[in-house]
């Protein structure tokens, strides 16, 4: 385009085109990136979400560590927002080692090793039969094996106060009534239902040829669980670990109903503590023993938070 | 022997009493291993009688009186008492026969009776009616009147928790207290469901709609707490059985001076003889057999029964045992007993079944505005009608 | 001796018949290649043979021995996967060492057997690596290391290569063929691109919708198809096909189609009467002869010229149909233009249009 | 010799079967015996004690005609399909938000799933006391001077059932956000770039094109949130008690009281069994849709 | 006037540079190849011109206007992605649509537009179907269409072809050449398949980590590629490359290996002189004739020969080095024989070993 025309065709509209993309950009011609702001709109609209939402979440667990941290009197002043203006960490010491119920006066303290030893073989036990189940339905099918499946699914949905007095009379009748195994029992076939599909799923998106191979390499059944399957799974692991511990930690029912209280777990104090009250409610030492109390379930998120989104897109996406 | 003790005394007077017995059985050599469920006898008792039919009894656990265990003793569950009961002579120093009556079963005593607790109270704070400028009420209506003051000055006129049993009680002190005794029999023990739909028991129902509007604004869900409610002057006052008793003593209030009672709430001075006692599950072994007669003759004994109810501000189940240290309240209910003006109490005439729809009723009677007092006196002959 | 033989192989799913009546016999060393679209049961068959799949109704034996209800590890067969399907978790020689283990070797022959599949594959160096640190073309070797160390008679190979780009396909594809020809044993190779099939196999078998539709060797199958799914499917650039009808005329028969007559002279096969059947006639592109000079034989017009670097193709219309031709690279025909055409009749393939068979 | 014919055919795979045998008893004894049990005493007038009693349909004709069990079932159907729906659009947005390659998203989802690592009773706990009138929400806008502020959903029988939900929504959405990310992580890139090029704007990108395809993950959803649903009890019993009056009962808390509390097992059961039936009703068509159907190949 | 006009383009992930420095100018109704293996950056090339990705420096011209910074639905382009990308739960039409309602067409045009895509690509019988009930061609032909009914000027394909089979591949191609044909547009297409490449084209641009090769017309990319890379990259089967030094003899420049001496004569290019450079010689299997007699030229042993259908690719060794000749099918030469070979040194490449440029 010759000088001449150019000015020809520079009528007042385009002009003031030019000048107002100049003061946008005195280069002009767009080049590079993409000029971004870090405020633009859409931030502000995410970030801005997403912090709201955040406050919403972390309100109560804010407020449970603030009360743990307040003095009675103070609690019953002040409003439960407002950060303590004298720290004390008894309402934690309380929780943990003197809290009474009854005639016994040793708080959570009691039940936490109860709660590990029950926590630590139920959830072993339930993974691993929950993963041979999900490996055997993905891989083994065999006649029937779905239907069972179904079964066990619609187990998911059952309420737990439903199975309570059938579970009683199995329990008498298998003569682990009152045991730690048979409340693990409780557990395992409780934890069946989520974690079988779970892991049913996970499989199920293993390449089939790997399955295949590992035949022709003569591996047979348990073969190919333990040297294939089982290390490759780590994440879905992770998840049905994340559940059991979650559900099996935080367990009152089961813990109380199927065991004697020399096994009651940490809920079992919990409980005890929220609903005895002396005069008054004490909610600082309530809440200590709330938090204590999910700590372990909490400890286990925190570590493994990254896993659990792998997870849960192996186990729960595909299938 | 260690013996496991299961029950739901968990409240600070509770725990002080049970320490009683704990420390009584541990003299003998024997050990208590202390099996406390807290949240009351509806979180507790699942769990019992779930450890009972699955074959894992407790040494001794504790039910209120009345027909809960009933079936539990029909299946042969729980330990036949009679021998033990009949070389102590409990028939004989057991305050009231009735104690005794609803342990027996075709002939046979299963359990202990360990204390008497009767509902019919009404528990004032002297202190509210000073600051609202009134004088501490000796009637219900007296109450009544006096609820419109105490709203005025901030005070909320009943406390009253929010669970089911709480409201089911109080309705059946109403009941005790403005109907009387015979009422009480015709409709719960004859279950006769015109009376039940009769006048009578629409003057209940007035008061219990009374009630209802003195206590909106009452927040609290356990009774301790709505007790509470009473003891910071927060409350004109709370019907609650004499259990309430031991958590004004906690609090350090002295009965006249801080705090009134009023048995049958200042109408009608009648009291019923409910209470708690404990069964023994049948166990195989020999030596916790024998640990459980030791811990029924325990629970027994004078000394103890005096020691335990003196801090459980119940009454003991015999009568002759001296109760110098009971205070201003307890002496009233002595004084009743004594007069022989008792009622069998409900728990003991009607099943836990029909218990449970009378107190679902009136909680939602007592939470809802809305429903009159006659649509809540059509359901409760209903109810009445069906009861077994 | 047969070193593998299938007789009357029915396989279904529920109701879904995949494979029915499957007869085959593969001779000892020999390379048959079973080739077919996707879906019409290669991979079932492989899997039958190996064991993986429970058989409906007939028998399988390999090596003379009746295998139809043995584990696969029972059968004396190695197989290479698509996806290779290498254990993740574990180095090459763990790979290749697995099936060994579970089979009890002793630990020197375990060593010895690798070592030796290790120097044919050329995989000595990554012995020790894991399979995601490897390329596509090592893992594919490594997976057929695993097939060569169970020391076997009967190879299987489901689609090894179809993974692989273009360029590393042709040169495994080498060296696949210069294994069998080092090891001289059976090998079942199942694949849907042709070029393989034919670059590979002593014999094919052509399948479609569970059957066999043609089992032959290399040059018998492109030269004379048996119907006309074989026809279309081998070959490529694809054979062309023109319809229309046989006449006879002055005693000759001629193909005759819109704009086009063929005599079919020198057919190598029965040339029907001209009873007034659709007939089909195919050609491949390099059997037909292409001519600047429009009135050279049959005149079509240039639609679109595939340069293919050594050569190119050629597509015509002619009349309302249209054919491809090979041609040298770089003669220039440019769309539009005007060309003639001639056929090499001798090399062609007539076939009934009704049923598809060739005649 | 080797075999010729067909093995028998119990004995192939016969370590997966040895193997499911846990689930297999799981499966049979403990879900399908319980239930056939609890359906069967269902119709017993059993009380404390299980007993061959029966008495018909009786059971079943006084749950219906008891009020509280009429309140417990449109509870849980408010709570079931707002909390159902409201999970889902608000799990959905989290991690549509979440999944804009944004900074810190680590942190963003420890937050919004930790809930999920506490116990109902937690739960109930802290919202009862956040939503208590005197101590909460209610005290802290009063206290902040606007008087007539009242927000106090546990203690008005009207709304009771939304201030559970609130605490619900709390703990579980955090998961729900968890799968519908994993969703979104799992659907392919070139969708993404080839609604750009068409130009076509983000929310609908969402709504008409990326939802239809997270179908896999709403199911898996859908059966985790309707379970948890079907068994919502110990929220309820830890913020209201089912209370104000009966105004938050739900159905797994009638059953419980009804065995326990009022100790009429028979009346129990048959709330459990209108309980299992429903949840049969649901899951048994889904079951036939995800395995009858079709083969998975 | 350039359609697309790409400057000084780099692009970065993070630290890992991509991009870097990239100029091409496609002239308007352009059919430009992007080749290269996997990862050499061809997709990021592609969704760099298409607004995709955010570029890090260097500017994009469509059409003469700078759409650096425009929206990808701004910049009048159009896109095929390997995948389909289709939209799974609305219909074909509905995915022709979705576009264009966005765009808030009235609704006439929008039927008009569809109409006349499905007519070119002959889906009309498809228009109410979903996506799952197609085809993998089908699918891919929807995708093109979806492109196509947004009347742009420049069409952007990533490897469109590469998850269908051989056979629908080679129809398709034939396809998108038409299309091309038809339309006149500038098309941009991506793929590492090099028979793609030399079929579709009208220049090349070989790509190789980030950076581009050589960009030319097919024709000149086949016969005289620039270096090694380009070399081995095009042509299937490969070019075979043959260590070895330039000496000279009697004045003339000779190529000599162990056991081959090929007299350079006639060579297209810059033959060095003797200075003991490793040099490697790089000659098309169609470049080099058999023969029986192993006395005719150089002298090598068959090793395996891959029948191919239509003709036969021969590798043959020589001295310790490996070549590969194409012959007609079916000339029966056994592996183990001896041949003769002999090379037309006008269509060699002499490549310099140190940096592989082409001489
Ligand atoms: N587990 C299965 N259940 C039901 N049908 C199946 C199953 N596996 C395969 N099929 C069906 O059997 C037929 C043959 O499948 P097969 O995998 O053998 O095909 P293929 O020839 O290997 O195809 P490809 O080239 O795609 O691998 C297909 O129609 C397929 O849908
Ligand atoms: N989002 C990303 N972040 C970091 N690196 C990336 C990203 N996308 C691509 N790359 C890298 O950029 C390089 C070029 O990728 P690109 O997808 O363009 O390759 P390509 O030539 O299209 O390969 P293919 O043929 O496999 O599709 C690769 O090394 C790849 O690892
Ligand atoms: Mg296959
Ligand atoms: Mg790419």
């Amino acid at each position: 385009m010759s000088n001449s025309e150019a000015r020809n065709v520079a009528n007042p509209s385009t002009l003031s085109a030019t000048v107002a993309g100049a003061d946008i950009l005195p280069s002009a011609e767009p080049r590079g990136p993409k000029p971004r702001r870090r405020f633009s709109r859409r931030n502000i609209f995410i970030y801005g979400t997403l912090l709201l939402v955040s406050i919403y979440y972390l309100l109560p667990l804010y407020v449970m560590v603030v009360t743990s941290l307040k003095g009675m009197p103070e609690i019953r002043l002040g409003n439960i927002f407002s950060p303590p203006m004298e720290v004390t960490f008894q309402p934690w010491v309380k929780a943990w080692s003197e809290a009474c119920t009854g005639l016994n006066c040793d708080g959570l303290s009691r039940g936490f090793w109860n709660s590990v030893q029950i926590l630590v073989p139920s959830v072993i036990l339930s993974i691993a039969i929950a993963s041979v189940n999900g490996y055997a339905l993905a891989n083994w099918k065999f006649k029937g094996a779905e239907t069972f499946f179904t079964i066990l699914i619609f187990g998911a949905f059952i309420p737990y106060q439903v199975m309570l007095y059938p579970i009683v009379i199995l329990l008498r009748e298998m003569g682990l009534y009152g045991s730690l195994w048979g409340l693990v029992l409780v557990h395992m076939v409780f934890g069946m239902p989520i974690n079988t599909l779970l892991f049913r799923n996970y499989f199920t998106s293993v390449p089939e040829e790997l399955f295949k191979a590992a035949r022709v390499d003569g591996a047979g059944f348990w073969g190919i669980y333990f040297k294939i399957m089982l290390p490759m799974s780590l994440p879905i692991f992770v998840v049905a670990i994340i559940i059991q511990v979650t559900g099996i930690w935080n367990d009152f029912l089961f813990g109380v109903v199927y065991t004697k209280p020399e096994n009651y777990p940490m809920t079992v104090q919990l409980n005890n503590i929220v609903n005895s009250v002396q005069g008054v409610k004490e909610y600082n030492v309530n809440m200590a023993a709330t938090i204590l109390t999910g700590l372990v379930p909490l400890i286990v998120y925190f570590i493994s938070g990254k896993l659990f989104v792998r997870g849960i897109a192996a186990g729960a996406v595909k299938g | 022997t260690d013996l496991e003790v299961t029950h739901w005394w968990t409240s600070g007077g509770e725990a002080a009493a049970v320490a009683e017995f704990a420390s009584a059985f541990d003299a003998t050599g024997n050990k208590w291993v202390d099996g406390a469920i807290a949240g009351g006898g509806s979180t507790a008792r699942p769990i019992m009688i779930s450890r009972i039919t699955g074959g894992d009894p407790m040494g001794a656990t504790q039910f209120n009186h009345g027909r809960q265990a009933e079936e539990l003793v029909e299946a042969g569950l729980m330990r036949d008492l009679t021998d033990l009961a009949e070389s102590e002579g409990w028939a004989d120093a057991v305050a009231a026969p009735s104690l005794l009556e609803s342990c027996t079963l075709d002939g046979k005593i299963y359990c202990v009776p360990v204390n008497i607790h009767s509902w019919q109270w009404l528990w004032l704070s002297n202190k509210a009616f000073e600051d609202a400028g009134l004088d501490v009420p000796t009637t219900w209506d007296e109450f009544v009147a006096a609820a419109p003051a105490l709203r005025d000055a901030g005070k909320i006129p009943l406390a009253m928790g929010g669970q089911a049993w709480q409201r089911g009680g109080a309705f059946n002190v109403l009941m005790t207290a403005i109907g009387g005794k015979e009422l009480v029999m015709k409709v719960y023990d004859e279950k006769d469901a015109e009376v039940a739909a009769g006048p009578e028991i629409a003057k209940v129902f007035q008061a219990a709609a009374d009630a209802r509007e003195m206590s909106q604004g009452s927040n609290v869900q356990d009774w301790n707490q709505a007790t509470n409610m009473v003891i910071q002057d927060e409350a004109g006052g709370q019907i609650m059985g004499d259990w309430a008793q031991g958590e004004f003593q906690v609090a350090g209030e002295v009965a006249g001076e801080d705090y009134t009672c009023l048995p049958g709430l200042g109408v009608n001075e009648i009291i019923s003889t409910d209470g708690d006692a404990f069964y023994f599950p049948v166990m195989d072994d020999e030596e916790q057999s024998a640990a459980q007669e030791e811990l029924a003759s325990v629970m027994f004994n004078a000394g103890t029964q005096v020691a335990f109810n003196l801090k459980k501000g119940s009454l003991p189940i015999r009568k002759d045992v001296d109760l110098n240290a009971a205070n201003d309240c307890m002496k009233k209910g002595l004084a009743i007993l004594d007069q022989g003006n008792t009622v069998t109490s409900v728990n003991q005439l009607v099943s836990p079944d029909t218990n449970t729809q009378i107190e679902g009723l009136m909680t939602e009677f007592f939470s809802d505005m809305n429903m009159t007092a006659e649509d809540a006196q059509a359901r409760f002959a209903d109810i009445i009608a069906n009861a077994d | 001796m047969s070193s593998i033989e299938i007789k009357d192989l029915d396989l279904a799913f529920g109701a879904v018949k995949v494979l029915e009546k499957l007869n085959i016999d593969v001779p000892e060393g020999e390379f048959l290649v079973l080739l077919g679209p996707s879906g019409c049961g290669k991979s079932t068959l492989l899997n039958c043979i190996a064991g993986l799949l429970d058989v409906t109704g007939g028998q399988i034996f390999i090596d003379g021995k009746n295998v139809t209800w043995e584990e696969p590890k029972d059968r004396g067969i190695g197989m290479v996967f698509q996806s290779y399907a290498l254990y993740p978790q574990m180095t090459v020689r763990g790979n290749l060492a697995f099936g060994l283990k579970n089979a009890g070797l002793p630990k020197a022959e375990i060593e010895k057997r690798i070592a030796r599949a290790a120097e044919i594959l050329q995989i000595e160096p990554l012995l020790d690596r894991k399979p995601a640190a490897l390329s596509g073309g090592q893992r594919q070797r490594v997976a057929i290391g695993r097939a060569l160390v169970r020391d076997v008679d009967v190879f299987l190979f489901d689609e090894p290569l179809s993974n692989l780009d273009a360029k590393l396909r042709s040169e495994l594809r080498v060296e696949i063929k210069r294994l069998h020809q080092q090891l001289k044993n059976t090998m079942v190779y199942v694949t849907h691109d042709q070029i393989e099939a034919l670059t590979l196999a002593d014999r094919i078998a052509v399948m479609r919708g569970g059957i066999v539709q043609q089992l032959d060797d290399p040059t018998t199958i492109y030269n004379k198809p048996t119907n006309l799914f074989v026809a279309g499917f081998i070959g490529s650039p694809a054979m062309s096909f023109l319809d229309g009808k046989i006449e006879e005329k002055d005693g000759q028969k001629i193909f005759i189609a819109n704009g086009i007559d063929v005599a079919m002279d020198g057919y190598d096969g029965y040339v029907p009467n001209a009873d007034g059947r659709d007939m089909i006639l195919g050609v491949r592109p390099e059997h037909v002869g292409l001519h600047e000079d429009p009135s050279t034989g049959i005149q079509g017009v240039v639609d679109i010229d595939e340069p293919m670097g050594s050569d190119s193709l050629i597509w015509i219309t002619v009349g309302n149909q249209r054919l491809s031709v090979r041609t040298a690279a770089g003669l220039g025909f440019k769309p539009g233009q005007p060309v003639g055409i001639t056929f090499d009749i001798t090399k062609a393939s007539l076939f009934d249009k009704d049923g598809g068979q060739r005649l | 010799m080797s075999q010729t014919s067909r093995p028998f055919q119990l004995f192939r795979n016969i370590n997966a079967k040895i193997a499911s045998i846990p689930m297999i008893l799981t499966a049979s004894v403990v879900f399908l015996g319980g239930t056939i049990w609890t359906i069967v005493y269902s119709f017993t007038n059993s009380k404390l004690l299980p007993r061959r009693e029966f008495v018909g349909f009786d059971q079943y004709e006084r749950l219906w005609s008891t009020n509280r069990w009429i309140v417990s079932i449109e509870n849980l159907l408010i709570y079931g399909i707002l909390s159902l729906i409201f999970s889902l659009i608000i799990g959905f947005l989290l991690a549509a938000l979440l999944d804009q390659k944004i900074r810190f998203e680590d942190t963003f989802r420890t937050i919004l799933l930790y809930p999920f690592a506490l116990s109902f009773i937690v739960t109930g706990l802290v919202w009862q006391w956040i939503l208590n009138p005197d101590l909460g929400v209610q005290s802290i806008v009063r206290g902040l001077g606007w008087e007539s502020f009242t927000f106090d959903p546990l203690y008005n029988a009207d709304i009771v059932i939304y201030g559970i939900l609130i605490a619900g929504l709390w703990q579980g959405t955090g998961l729900v956000m968890c799968l519908m990310l994993a969703g979104l992580r799992g659907i392919d890139e070139d969708i993404w770039k080839a609604a750009r090029v068409d130009g076509i704007p983000m929310w609908k990108t969402y709504l008409f094109i990326v939802i239809p395809m997270m179908r896999p993950v709403f199911i898996t959803t859908l059966v985790i949130i309707a379970s948890g649903i079907v068994r919502l009890y110990d929220l309820v019993v830890a913020q209201t008690g089912g209370g104000p009056g009966i105004a938050s009962e739900v159905p797994a808390k009638y059953v419980y009281d009804f065995m326990f509390q009022a100790q009429n097992l028979g009346q129990g059961f048959a709330a459990s069994t209108m309980m299992l039936l429903s949840v049969a009703i649901i899951i048994i068509p889904w079951a036939y849709l995800e395995f009858g159907g079709k083969k998975r190949g």
